[in-house]
C-alpha cells in the first residue's frame, strides 16, 4: 500500500495541529486574549493552506477537496474568525474565560471542514460527531447557568437520536448498495435500477430526517430554539452559521451526488419542508419577547429559504444556497455581535424591550443594527437581498416561480418582526441608563460584518462568480 | 438445524432484555439486564464470526460505557426514582410513533435486495483470524475516519473535565 | 443458514423499542440508554450486513460507532452531571426552563 | 396696433398692483388704481366699438395656450357686434359702480382688497366677453365664478356672506360640470374649439346621434351638445334648478350685486347662449327648452319676489325673472331682442340695486321694507332714480325697459317657435308681476309714514355726491339706452338688430302689423294695471296687504319660503353626502372592510403565532415525538405515493 | 438605441450621489452644530437642484429616445447593467424632486428639534433614492431604488412624525413591502422570458404571450396601485401623511406617490401592451371610485393632514384614469396631472407645516378667522386651493381637463363621473378654507405672527410652477409629447389582446 496522497489533506491537518497548539498552550498562558489571537492566526493559516493547497481526492474518495467543499470551508472558517472576536470580551464578562473554549471551537471548525469534504458517508458521520460533540458541549460552557445545561442536554439528547437515524440510514444504504462512498453509491443506484425500491426511499427519508435536524429544517427544528436562546450567545451565533452552514454542505453533496438520480422523489419532500420552514420561522418569530430567541426562529426562516436553493438544483440552485449562507453568515453574526455588546454586567439585555431607545444612547450600534435588520429582511441596498434574489431567480428558472412567491410572501412577514426591532430602537424613548460592553475586538467584527453586509449589497458580482466557480468542481 | 435453535434463543433474548430495560422502575435494575443484553448481543455476533466485535463489545460497551452509567445512577437519590412514574404524561403518543416507525420500516424491509459480495469471504476470516483482518482493513483503507475517530476521542475527554470537573480555574 | 432479513427484522424491533423507550421513559439516564440500544441495534444490523457481503466495511462502521458511543457517553454523563449539579433532578419534565 | 388687449389687461394690471402693494402702501386710495383702469378700458373698449360700428372686427390668437396631440387651444381676441355690445356694457357699468363704491366702502377695513377683486372680476367678464373659442370662454367663466366667490364672501367674518359665497361658486361648478361636458364634446366631434371653425362646421352634425351606453338612449348630438351648454348657461345665469345661490349672494356689499348679480356676469349665459346661436338654431328640442325654462323661470322667480320684505332680495328675484326674459327670447329664436333686454336690463338693474345701497346706507344698514317709509323727502336723488328705474323695468313707454321687452313678447308670439304663443302668454303675465312688486317696493320704501326706529329716523340723509352722481348716469342710461333699438313699428330704425343681425341672424314675426299692435297693447296694459293694483293695494291706509296674507296663507307661506328649493337641496344633494362620507365611507368601507383587511392580517397571523408558539412546550420528549412523527409522515409520504 | 450623454459629465448619477455624499458629510459633522449640519443640508439640495436644471434646457424635447444615458457593466454574471437614463416621461419628476428636497429642509428648519443629524441624513438618502427610481432604465437598479426609498421613508415617518407615528409607519412598509415583493417575482419571471437581460428597453421591444402578460400586469400593478394609491389600497396613505413631519408628509405627497403612476407608464403599459390594454376597463373602474370616493371621504374630516391626503387619493384617481384611457390627451393630462399634483398638494403641506408650527394642532376645529390674523398666508393658502380644485389659469385645470377629455375619449361614463369629480373637489376645499380662514377669530389662532421670510421663500417657487403650468404649460407638455407618442404606437401595435380590449371598452364607450 503506497503511503497514500495526503496533500489535500493539509488544511485538515493543520487545522488539527493548531487546535491541539491551543489545547497545550492554554496551560502556559495566562491572559486568554493571546489564545483568542493565536485561534484567529491558526484561522488564517488554515485559510492560507486552504488557498496554497492542492485539490483533489484522497483516501480513495473519502477526502474530496474541490471548489464546493473549499467555499464551504471558507464560510467555516470566517464564522470561527468573527465568533472569535466577538467572544473575547463577552467570556470575559460572563467569568468563563477558560481555553478549552477556543480549542473546543477549533475542533468543532475541524469536525465541519471533515464533513464538508466527506465524499464517505462514515467519514461524513465522524466529522458531523466531532462537530457536534464539541458544539454540545460549547452549547453548556456556562456551568453555572441551568438555561445553558439545558440547552446542552436537549441538543445532546436530540443530537443523538438524529445520528442515530443517520446510522440506521447508512446501514441501509450500504446493506443496498455494498458501499459508502458516495459516487459509488449513486453509479450502483443508477446501474441497478433499485431507484424506486421502498428500502431506498426510506434510508433516502432518514437522510432527510438526520440532515433536517442539523439545518433546523421545520419537523425537526423543535431543539433550536431552546437552544439558541439557552446557549451562551457567541456559542449561538456560531451555532446558527457554523454547523448549519455544514449541514447544508453535506445535504448538498449526499443528495445532489448519492441520489442525484433521485431527485423528483426527494424535491418532492424537501419543497413542503422547506414552506414548513419559512412558516414556522417567521410566524412564531413574530411573537418573541426574547431576542435571542427570535433570532433563532430567523435563523430557521433562513435555512427555509436557503432549501429553495437546494430544491432548485443545478449548477445555478446550489450557487444560490451557497451564496446565501456566505452572506447569512455575515449578517447573523453582526446581529449577535449587538446583542453580545449589551451584556453587560448586571444587565442580561436580553429583552427586545430593552433595546428601547437605543438610538439616542448608542447611535452607532442602533445604526448598525438598523443594517442588519434590513439585510436580514432583504431590503435591497443590503447584502441580504442579493442572497434572496439569487435564490429566487435560481428557484424561477428552475420552473418553481409559485415556491418563490410564497418565499417573497414570507419574508414580507418577516419585515415585521425585524422592524420591530427597529421601531424599538429608534421610535421609542429610553427607559434607563443603557451601557454597551464595548470592546475593541467586538468592534472590528461589527465593523467587518457591516462593510461586508453593505459591499455585497452593492457590488454582489465577487460572491456570486465565487459561488459560481465552486459549483463548476462538483 | 442447531444454528437456527442458537439464532432464536439469542434474538428473543435480545428482544424480551431490551423491552425490559426500557421499561424497569429502577434504573439499576436497567444497568444490569443491559449488562446481560450486551452479552448476548456479543454472542450474536460470534454466530456471524465477528469474535473482535464481539471482544470489543464485551470490553467497551459492558465494561467501560455501563460501568460509567452506573457511577451517575449512583449519583441520584433512588428513593425518589421509585416513588414517581417512569413514564412522562403523554406516553402512549411516544409509543404510537415508536409503532409508526416500525410500521414503515418493516414495510420497506420486506422488498428489501441485498447489495453485491464483497472478497472477504467467511472462509478468509477464518483462517486469517477476524482481528487481523479487520486490523489490516483497517490501518490500510480506513486510517482516516480512524484519525477522525482519535479526534472525537480527544474531544470527549475535552468535554467531559469541562462539564464534569469540580472547580476549574480561570 | 439465517437469512438476512431476519437479523434485519431483530436490528429494527431493537432499534423501535430504543426509540419508544427515548420518547416515553422520564428518567434521562435510561433515555440515554435507549440511544445506547438504538446505536446497538444499527451495531447489529451492520455487522450482519457485513457478514453477508462479505466485506468489512460494516464492521470497520460499527468499530468507529463503538468509539463514538463511548465518547458519547463521556460528554453525555458530563452534562447530566453539571444539570444535576445545579438542579438535583434527574426527570426531564422538570428540565423545561426554556419554551415559547 | 391692437389696442383692444389694453381692455382686459388694465383690470389685471390693476389688481395685481391692489392686492401685491394694497395693504402697505395704497391702503386707502387703492379705488384711484382701479377706476383709473377700468375707465381706461373703457375709453379703448368705446374705441374699438366704433372700429367694429365701421364693419373692423377682430379675431387673433395671442399665444398657444395647450397643445396635447389632436388638441389645439390658444389664448385669443374675437371682437364682432355681439362682444362690442358686451363691451359697452361691462365697461360702462363696471366704471360707474366703481366710483360708487369708492362712497359705499369708505371706511372698510379690506379696502384695497375689495378694490382688487372689482378688478379681478372686470378683467375676468372682458376675457370671457371677448374670448374666440371655448376654452377661454371656460377659463373666464370659471374666473367670474371666482370673483363673485371672493367678492360675496367678502365680510368673511359673518357665516352667512362666506357660507353664501361658497355655495355660489359649489352651484356654479354644478353648471360647470355640464358646460365642461359640452366643451368636451364639442371638440370630439368637430376636432377644434375656436368659435369660427365650430359654428362653421356644426351643421354636418346635423342627424347624427350619440348613443349614453348601459342606459341605451339615443340623443341627437348637436341636442346633446345644445343641452349641456345650456347647463352652464343655466348655472352661471341663475335659472330655475341652479338658481339658490342668487339670493344668498346678497350677503356680499350692494355695489357688488349691482355689478355681478345684475349687469354682467349673471348675464354671461345668455351672451353664451346668444354666441352658440349656430348650434341652439340647429336643434329645436334645446330651443324649446330653453324658452320654457327661462319663461318657468321668470314666472317662478316673480311670484316669489311678490312677498319678500329683504330690498335686495326682492331686486334679486325680480334679475332671475328678468333672466329668464332674456333666456325665453334666445328660447323663441330672437337672440337680437334677448341681448337688447340685456343691455337695457344691465342699466336699470344696476341703478335699482346702487339705489337700494344708498337707502340702506342712509338706513344704517336696514333692509326690512317693512321698517322703512317715507323715505321721499328725505332722499329726493335716490327716489327718483328708483322711481325711474322701476318705471323703465315695469315697460312703462317711453323708458328702455318697454322696447326690449316688447320686443321680445312680440317675436315669441309672432315666432316660428312651437311654445312661443304659451310662452308669451306667461310672458306678458310676469310683465304684470314686475310692475306690481317694482312698485310695491317703491310705495313701502318711499312713500307712507316711517315705520323705522327713532334715531334711524334723524340719521336718514341724502347719499354723498360721489355715490348720487353714478345713479344720474345710470338713470340716463336707463332710459336712452332703449331709443337704440326702437322697434319699425313706432317709427325707430331698430339700429340695434341691424348692428347684430352678421352675428346673432334676424328673426322676422309673421303677424300682422295690427297683431304687433295689439301685443305691445296688451304688455302695456299688463304693466300699468300692475303698477295701479300696487297702488291701490299699499297707498291707502288699512293694512289690506296683510289681509289678503291671511286668507290666502298657504300660498304666502309657501311663497315667503322660496317654495322650499333651499331645503329640498339641502335634504336630497348636501345632507346624504356628508352623511355617507360620515357614516358609509370612513365608517364602513374605510374603517371596517379596508381597515378591517389591513389590520386583521396581521392581528390574526400573531394571533396564530402566540398559538404556535406554545406548542414548544420545553419538553425534550415532545420535540423527540415530533421529530418521530415528522420522519414518520415523510417515509409514509414516499412510500405510500409511489 | 439611446442617444449618447450630451453634456459629457454623468449628470444623473451625481445627481443621485451627490445627496448620498452630503449625507455622509453631515455623518461626520458632530451632533451640536446644529445650524452646520442645516446649512450642508441645504447646500448639497440647491446644488443637486442646479445641477439638474440642465437636465430641463439641454433636453432635446424632439426625440423619444433615452437622453443622459450612463451604461456600465454593474453584475456581469446576471447580465445587468448600471443604466442610467431620462425621457420625456421621467426628466419632470427629477426636477420636481430635487426642487421638493430643498423646500423641505428650509421647511423643517426649526420644526425638527430631536435627532436633526439623522433627520436630514434619511432625507438626502431619500432624495438619491427617488431620482434613481426614476432615472433607473434597468430592472434590477430600479428595484434596489425602490426598496432603497422605503428605509428613510419609513425612518422620516416613525422617528420624527405625529402621536399615533409607529402604527403608520409600520402599515406604510408592509402595504409597499407586500406589493414591491411580488413585483420582484415578476421581475424575475421577465428576466427568463425576455431572453436574460434586465434591460428595459430591450425587453420592452419583445412581444410577451398574452396569459404571461396578464399575470406579470397584475405583479406589478400590486406594486405601483399601493404606491399610488389606487381605490382599495389606500388606507396608508393618510395614517402616513397625518403622522408624518411636515418635510415627510411633503415629500411623500409630491414625489413618491408619483413613482406609482410612474410605473405603470414605464412599466406595466410599455412592457405588457395587450394586458393594459384588455385591463384599461377595471383600471378605469377603479381611478372613478377613487377620485369620488377620496373626494367625498374629505367631507367627513375633521384632521387637516388627513382631508389633503384623501384629496390626493382623488387627484391620483385622476391621474390613473388619464393614463388607462390610452389616448394622447388622457397620458399626458395624467404625467402634467402628476407634476401638477406634486407642485399643489406638496405646497397644500408646505403651508399646513407652516401653521402647524405654530399653533401645534392639526384639528380643523381649533382654526378659524386665519385671515384677518395671517392675511400673507392666507393669500398662499388660498392660491393654493384653488389650484387644487383646478381653477382655469391654475396648473390644476389643465391636467385635469386633459384627463376628462382623454377619459371622455375612452368612455364617456368615465369621463362624466369624473367631472363630478371636480364639483366634490371644490365643495371640501372651499368648505376647508373656509373653516380655516374666514369666520370668527378662534383663539387659540389670536396672537400668531404671519410667514416669515424663511416661510415665504420657501412656497415662492410652488407659486411660480403653478401659474407657469396654469398660463403656459406648453413648456412642461413639449417634453411629454414624443415619448407619449412612442408610448402609444407600442400599446397599439397589435396582439389579439386588442380585440379582447376592443370588446370590453365598446361596450361601456
Amino acid at each position: 500500500m503506497p503511503m497514500p496522497d495526503i496533500r489535500p489533506l493539509v488544511p485538515e491537518i493543520v487545522m488539527a495541529c493548531l487546535a491541539m497548539l491551543v489545547l497545550i498552550l492554554d496551560l502556559v498562558v495566562k491572559r486568554k486574549g493571546i489564545i483568542a489571537v493565536i485561534t484567529m492566526i491558526s484561522a488564517f493559516v488554515v485559510f492560507y493552506a486552504l488557498f496554497g493547497g492542492v485539490r483533489g481526492e484522497a483516501f480513495s474518495g473519502m477526502f474530496v477537496s474541490d471548489g464546493y467543499s473549499v467555499f464551504f470551508k471558507i464560510i467555516f472558517l470566517i464564522s470561527l474568525v468573527l465568533t472569535t472576536l466577538i467572544s473575547v470580551r463577552y467570556i470575559e464578562i460572563e467569568k468563563v474565560n477558560f481555553g478549552e473554549y477556543y480549542s473546543l471551537m477549533l475542533f468543532s471548525t475541524l469536525g465541519m471542514m471533515v464533513m464538508a469534504s466527506a465524499g464517505d458517508i462514515i467519514v461524513l458521520y465522524l466529522g458531523l460527531e466531532l462537530m457536534a460533540l464539541s458544539v454540545y458541549v460549547l452549547a453548556g460552557f456556562f456551568r453555572h447557568d441551568t438555561r445553558s445545561n439545558e440547552a446542552s442536554l436537549k441538543y445532546f439528547l436530540l443530537g443523538a437520536f438524529a445520528s442515530a437515524f443517520l446510522l440506521y440510514a447508512t446501514s441501509m444504504i450500504y446493506g443496498l448498495t455494498g458501499t459508502t462512498n458516495l459516487r459509488a453509491i449513486a453509479q450502483y443506484l443508477a446501474t441497478h435500477g433499485i431507484e424506486d425500491n421502498p428500502a431506498t426511499m426510506l434510508s433516502v427519508m432518514l437522510f432527510v430526517v438526520a440532515f433536517g435536524f442539523k439545518i433546523a429544517a421545520a419537523p425537526f427544528h423543535m431543539w433550536a430554539p431552546d437552544v439558541y436562546e439557552g446557549a451562551p450567545t457567541s456559542v449561538t451565533a456560531f451555532m446558527s452559521v457554523g454547523p448549519k452552514a455544514a449541514g447544508f454542505a453535506v445535504f448538498g453533496r449526499v443528495f445532489l451526488i448519492a441520489f442525484g438520480n433521485l431527485q423528483i422523489n426527494w424535491v418532492g419532500i424537501l419543497i413542503p419542508i422547506a414552506i414548513l420552514t419559512m412558516a414556522v420561522g417567521n410566524i412564531i418569530a413574530i411573537s418573541q419577547t426574547n431576542i435571542k430567541r427570535m433570532l433563532a426562529y430567523s435563523s430557521i426562516a433562513h435555512a427555509g429559504y436557503a432549501m429553495i436553493g437546494l430544491v432548485s438544483g443545478g449548477s445555478e440552485g446550489v450557487a444560490s444556497m451557497m451564496n446565501y449562507l456566505f452572506i447569512y453568515a455575515f449578517m447573523n453574526i453582526g446581529a449577535f455581535a449587538v446583542v453580545i455588546m449589551l451584556r453587560t454586567e448586571g444587565f442580561k439585555g436580553e429583552n427586545i424591550t430593552d433595546y428601547e431607545g437605543l438610538a439616542k444612547s448608542h447611535p452607532l450600534a442602533s445604526a448598525l443594527m438598523l443594517v442588519f435588520m434590513f439585510s436580514l429582511t432583504g431590503i435591497p441596498p443590503t447584502a441580504g437581498f442579493v442572497g434572496k434574489f439569487y435564490l429566487f431567480l435560481a428557484a424561477v428558472n428552475a420552473g418553481y416561480t409559485w415556491l418563490a412567491v410564497v418565499a417573497v410572501l414570507f419574508s414580507a412577514i418577516s419585515a415585521y418582526f425585524y422592524l420591530r426591532i427597529v421601531m424599538f430602537m429608534y421610535m421609542k424613548e429610553p427607559k434607563g441608563e443603557v451601557k454597551l460592553s464595548a470592546s475593541s475586538s467586538t468592534g472590528i467584527a461589527l465593523a467587518v460584518t457591516a462593510t461586508a453586509v453593505l459591499v455585497i449589497g452593492v457590488l454582489p458580482s465577487g460572491v456570486i462568480n465565487m459561488a459560481r466557480a465552486a459549483v463548476l468542481g462538483f | 438445524m442447531l444454528a437456527e435453535g442458537i439464532f432464536a434463543y439469542l434474538a428473543a433474548a435480545i428482544i424480551v432484555l431490551s423491552i425490559l430495560v426500557v421499561t424497569r422502575r429502577n434504573p439499576v435494575h436497567s444497568v444490569l439486564l443491559m449488562l446481560l443484553l450486551f452479552f448476548h448481543i456479543a454472542a450474536l455476533y460470534l454466530t456471524l464470526d465477528a469474535e473482535f466485535l464481539a471482544a470489543i463489545q464485551v470490553i467497551v460497551y459492558a465494561g467501560a460505557i455501563l460501568v460509567l452509567f452506573l457511577f451517575v445512577i449512583l449519583l441520584l437519590n433512588l428513593k425518589e426514582e421509585m416513588v414517581v412514574s417512569r413514564y412522562i404524561g403523554p406516553w402512549p403518543l411516544g409509543l404510537m410513533a415508536a409503532l409508526g416507525l416500525l410500521f414503515m420500516i418493516t414495510l420497506s424491509l420486506r422488498s428489501f435486495v441485498a447489495g453485491p459480495s464483497g472478497q472477504i469471504t467467511a472462509a478468509l476470516i477464518k483462517t486469517e483470524t477476524h482481528t487481523k483482518v479487520l486490523g489490516k482493513i483497517l490501518f490500510t483503507e480506513y486510517i482516516y475516519p480512524f484519525e477522525i475517530v482519535s479526534m472525537v476521542l480527544l474531544v470527549a475527554i475535552i468535554g467531559a473535565i469541562v462539564l464534569a470537573k469540580k472547580k476549574l480555574r480561570s | 443458514m439465517i437469512p438476512l432479513n431476519w437479523y434485519l427484522w431483530l436490528s429494527a424491533v431493537v432499534f423501535i423499542v430504543g426509540v419508544a423507550g427515548f420518547l416515553t421513559r422520564r428518567n434521562i439516564i435510561i433515555m440515554f440508554m435507549s440511544i445506547e440500544l438504538m446505536l446497538n441495534a444499527v451495531n447489529i444490523s451492520l455487522v450482519s450486513f457485513s457478514s453477508f457481503l462479505n466485506d468489512m466495511r460494516g464492521e470497520v462502521l460499527v468499530f468507529f460507532v463503538i468509539a463514538v458511543a463511548a465518547s458519547e457517553a463521556a460528554i453525555g454523563l458530563g452534562i447530566i452531571i453539571a444539570l444535576f449539579r445545579n438542579r438535583a433532578t434527574a426527570r426531564v419534565d422538570e428540565v423545561n426552563e426554556m419554551r415559547g | 396696433m391692437d389696442s383692444y388687449l389694453l381692455i382686459p389687461f388694465l383690470p389685471l394690471a390693476a389688481f395685481l398692483i391692489n392686492i401685491l402693494f394694497g395693504r402697505k402702501l395704497i391702503r386707502d386710495n387703492a379705488h384711484w388704481v382701479s377706476i383709473l383702469a377700468v375707465l381706461g378700458s373703457w375709453v379703448v373698449s368705446v374705441i374699438t366699438v366704433e372700429g367694429v360700428l365701421h364693419g373692423n372686427t377682430v379675431n387673433r390668437d395671442l399665444y398657444a395656450w395647450i397643445s396635447s396631440g389632436g388638441f389645439k387651444v390658444s389664448v385669443g381676441f374675437l371682437i364682432d357686434p355681439l362682444t362690442a355690445v358686451m363691451l359697452v356694457v361691462v365697461t360702462t357699468c363696471s366704471s360707474l359702480i366703481h366710483i360708487y363704491s369708492a362712497g359705499y366702502m369708505h371706511g372698510d377695513k379690506g379696502y384695497y382688497r375689495f378694490f382688487s377683486y372689482l378688478s379681478l372680476f372686470t378683467f375676468s367678464m372682458l376675457m370671457l366677453v371677448m374670448a374666440n373659442n371655448f376654452l377661454q370662454l371656460y377659463f373666464g367663466w370659471e374666473a367670474v365664478g371666482l370673483c363673485s366667490y371672493f367678492l360675496i364672501g367678502f365680510w368673511y367674518e359673518k357665516k352667512s356672506a362666506s357660507d353664501a359665497g361658497k355655495k355660489a361658486f359649489i352651484v356654479n361648478r354644478f353648471g360647470d360640470f355640464g358646460f365642461g361636458i359640452g366643451v368636451i364634446m364639442i371638440f370630439l366631434t368637430l376636432g377644434t374649439l375656436h368659435y369660427d371653425a365650430v359654428f362653421a362646421s356644426v351643421k354636418n352634425l346635423i342627424g347624427q346621434t350619440v348613443t349614453i351606453h348601459l342606459l341605451g338612449v339615443q340623443i341627437d348630438l348637436i341636442t346633446f351638445i345644445a343641452l349641456l351648454l345650456f347647463c352652464g348657461a343655466v348655472g352661471k345665469s341663475a335659472q330655475l334648478p341652479l338658481h339658490v345661490w342668487l339670493p344668498d349672494a346678497m350677503e356680499g356689499p350692494t355695489p357688488v350685486s349691482a355689478l355681478i348679480h345684475a349687469a354682467t356676469m349673471v348675464t354671461a349665459g345668455v351672451f353664451m347662449v346668444a354666441r352658440c346661436n349656430p348650434i341652439f338654431s340647429l336643434s329645436p328640442v334645446a330651443m324649446n327648452v330653453v324658452a320654457v325654462v327661462g319663461a318657468v323661470t321668470a314666472l317662478f322667480a316673480g311670484t316669489i319676489a311678490l312677498v319678500q320684505n329683504d330690498i335686495k332680495r326682492i331686486i334679486a328675484y325680480s334679475t332671475v325673472s328678468q333672466l329668464g326674459y332674456m333666456f325665453l327670447a334666445c328660447g323663441v329664436g330672437a337672440y337680437t331682442a334677448g341681448v337688447f333686454h340685456l343691455y337695457t336690463h344691465a342699466f336699470f338693474k344696476a341703478l335699482l340695486f346702487l339705489c337700494a345701497g344708498s337707502v340702506m346706507h342712509a338706513m344704517a344698514g336696514e333692509l326690512d321694507l317693512q321698517k322703512m317709509g317715507g323715505l321721499k323727502k328725505h332722499m329726493p336723488v335716490t327716489y327718483w332714480t328708483m322711481l325711474i328705474a322701476s318705471l323703465s323695468i315695469a315697460g312703462v313707454p317711453g323708458f328702455a325697459g318697454f322696447f326690449s321687452k316688447d320686443e321680445i313678447l312680440w317675436l315669441a308670439y309672432s315666432g316660428p317657435s312651437p311654445v312661443g304663443k304659451f310662452v308669451w302668454a306667461i310672458g306678458t303675465f310676469v310683465a304684470f308681476l314686475t310692475a306690481f312688486y317694482s312698485f310695491r317696493l317703491i310705495f313701502r320704501v318711499f312713500h307712507g309714514k316711517f315705520r323705522g326706529s327713532h334715531e334711524q329716523e334723524h340719521h336718514l340723509h341724502e347719499s354723498p355726491k360721489v355715490m348720487t352722481v353714478p345713479l344720474m348716469l345710470l338713470c340716463v342710461g336707463a332710459v336712452a339706452s332703449g331709443w337704440v333699438g326702437v322697434p319699425q313699428l313706432l317709427g325707430g330704425g331698430a339700429h340695434f338688430t341691424e348692428f347684430l343681425k352678421p352675428v346673432l341672424g334676424h328673426l322676422e314675426g309673421e303677424g300682422t302689423r295690427s297683431e304687433e299692435w295689439m301685443v305691445m297693447a296688451i304688455s302695456i296694459i299688463a304693466g300699468l294695471s300692475g303698477i295701479g293694483l300696487a297702488a291701490f293695494v299699499y297707498l291707502r291706509e288699512g293694512d289690506l296687504a296683510a289681509k289678503i296674507a291671511q286668507n290666502f296663507s298657504f300660498v304666502h307661506r309657501v311663497l315667503w319660503n322660496k317654495y322650499y328649493v333651499d331645503e329640498l337641496y339641502d335634504a336630497v344633494i348636501v345632507k346624504p353626502t356628508i352623511w355617507t362620507a360620515k357614516n358609509v365611507i370612513v365608517g364602513v368601507t374605510d374603517g371596517k372592510i379596508i381597515e378591517g383587511v389591513v389590520n386583521g392580517v396581521p392581528r390574526l397571523i400573531g394571533r396564530f403565532s402566540s398559538r404556535l408558539r406554545n406548542i414548544q412546550t420545553g419538553m425534550v420528549q415532545q420535540y423527540a415525538a415530533v421529530m418521530a412523527i415528522g420522519a414518520f409522515f415523510v417515509i409514509a409520504a414516499v412510500l405510500l405515493w409511489q | 438605441m439611446p442617444i449618447e450623454n450630451s453634456l459629457g459629465f454623468p449628470v444623473l448619477s451625481t445627481l443621485i450621489f451627490l445627496p448620498v455624499v452630503g449625507a455622509a458629510i453631515i455623518l461626520l459633522i458632530s451632533r451640536k452644530q446644529e445650524s452646520l449640519i442645516k446649512s450642508v443640508a441645504l447646500l448639497t439640495s440647491i446644488a443637486a437642484f442646479l445641477l439638474s436644471i440642465p437636465l430641463f434646457t439641454d433636453f432635446d424635447k424632439s426625440t423619444h429616445l433615452m437622453q443622459f444615458v450612463e451604461k456600465r457593466q454593474w453584475i456581469p454574471s446576471w447580465n445587468i447593467m448600471y443604466s442610467l437614463g431620462v425621457d420625456g416621461i421621467s426628466v419632470l419628476f427629477v426636477l420636481l424632486s430635487t426642487l421638493v428636497t430643498i423646500l423641505c429642509v428650509l421647511i423643517s428648519w426649526n420644526a425638527v428639534k430631536t435627532k436633526m443629524k439623522e433627520f436630514y441624513i434619511s432625507l438626502l438618502i431619500l432624495e438619491g433614492a427617488m431620482i434613481g427610481v426614476f432615472c433607473s432604465l434597468d430592472f434590477f437598479l430600479f428595484y434596489i431604488f425602490w426598496e432603497a426609498m422605503l428605509i428613510p421613508m419609513y425612518l422620516l415617518i416613525g422617528v420624527w412624525g405625529g402621536p399615533n407615528r409607529v402604527y403608520a409607519a409600520i402599515k406604510f412598509f408592509l402595504y409597499t413591502l407586500v406589493g414591491s415583493v411580488l413585483m420582484l417575482v415578476g421581475i424575475i419571471v421577465l428576466y427568463f422570458y425576455g431572453g436574460r437581460t434586465f434591460d428595459i428597453l430591450q425587453l420592452a421591444t419583445r412581444n410577451y404571450p398574452y396569459e404571461l402578460q396578464f399575470w406579470l400586469f397584475w405583479a406589478f400593478f400590486a406594486a405601483f396601485a399601493v404606491k399610488v394609491p389606487m381605490f382599495p389600497m389606500h388606507t396608508w396613505l393618510p395614517d402616513a401623511h397625518t403622522e408624518a413631519p411636515t418635510a415627510g408628509s411633503v415629500v411623500l405627497a409630491a414625489v413618491l406617490i408619483k413613482m406609482g403612476a410612474y410605473g405603470f407608464l414605464r412599466f406595466s403599459i410599455p412592457l405588457f401592451p395587450e394586458a393594459a390594454r384588455a385591463m384599461t376597463v377595471p383600471m378605469m373602474v377603479l381611478s372613478v371610485i377613487a377620485i369620488i370616493y377620496g373626494a367625498i371621504v374629505c367631507l367627513a374630516q375633521t384632521d387637516l393632514k388627513r382631508l389633503i391626503a384623501y384629496s390626493s387619493v382623488s387627484h391620483m384617481g385622476f391621474v390613473t384614469l388619464g393614463i388607462f384611457a390610452m389616448n394622447v390627451q388622457g397620458l399626458e393630462g395624467g404625467i402634467l396631472q402628476m407634476l401638477n399634483h406634486g407642485v399643489v398638494t406638496g405646497a397644500l403641506f408646505l403651508s399646513v407645516g407652516v401653521i402647524y408650527e405654530r399653533t401645534h394642532s392639526r384639528e380643523i376645529s381649533d382654526y378659524g378667522g386665519v385671515a384677518t390674523v395671517l392675511p400673507i398666508y392666507a393669500a398662499f393658502f388660498m392660491v393654493f386651493t384653488l389650484a387644487s380644485i383646478g381653477l382655469p389659469g391654475l396648473n390644476g385645470f389643465v391636467g385635469e381637463f386633459l384627463i376628462i377629455l382623454g377619459g371622455f375619449t375612452a368612455s364617456k361614463w368615465a369621463g362624466a363621473f369624473a367631472a363630478t369629480g371636480i364639483i366634490i373637489g371644490a365643495a371640501y376645499m372651499l368648505w376647508l378654507y373656509q373653516r380655516v380662514f374666514f369666520l370668527q377669530t378662534n383663539q387659540k389662532v389670536a396672537g400668531l405672527h404671519d410667514m416669515n421670510m424663511r416661510e415665504i421663500i420657501t412656497l415662492v417657487p410652488m407659486i411660480v410652477l403653478v401659474f407657469w403650468i396654469g398660463i403656459y404649460p406648453n413648456t412642461f407638455l413639449s417634453f411629454m409629447h414624443p415619448s407619449v407618442q412612442h408610448l402609444l404606437e407600442r400599446v397599439y401595435s397589435g396582439g389579439q389582446g386588442a380585440t379582447y380590449a376592443g370588446q370590453i371598452a365598446g361596450l361601456i364607450k
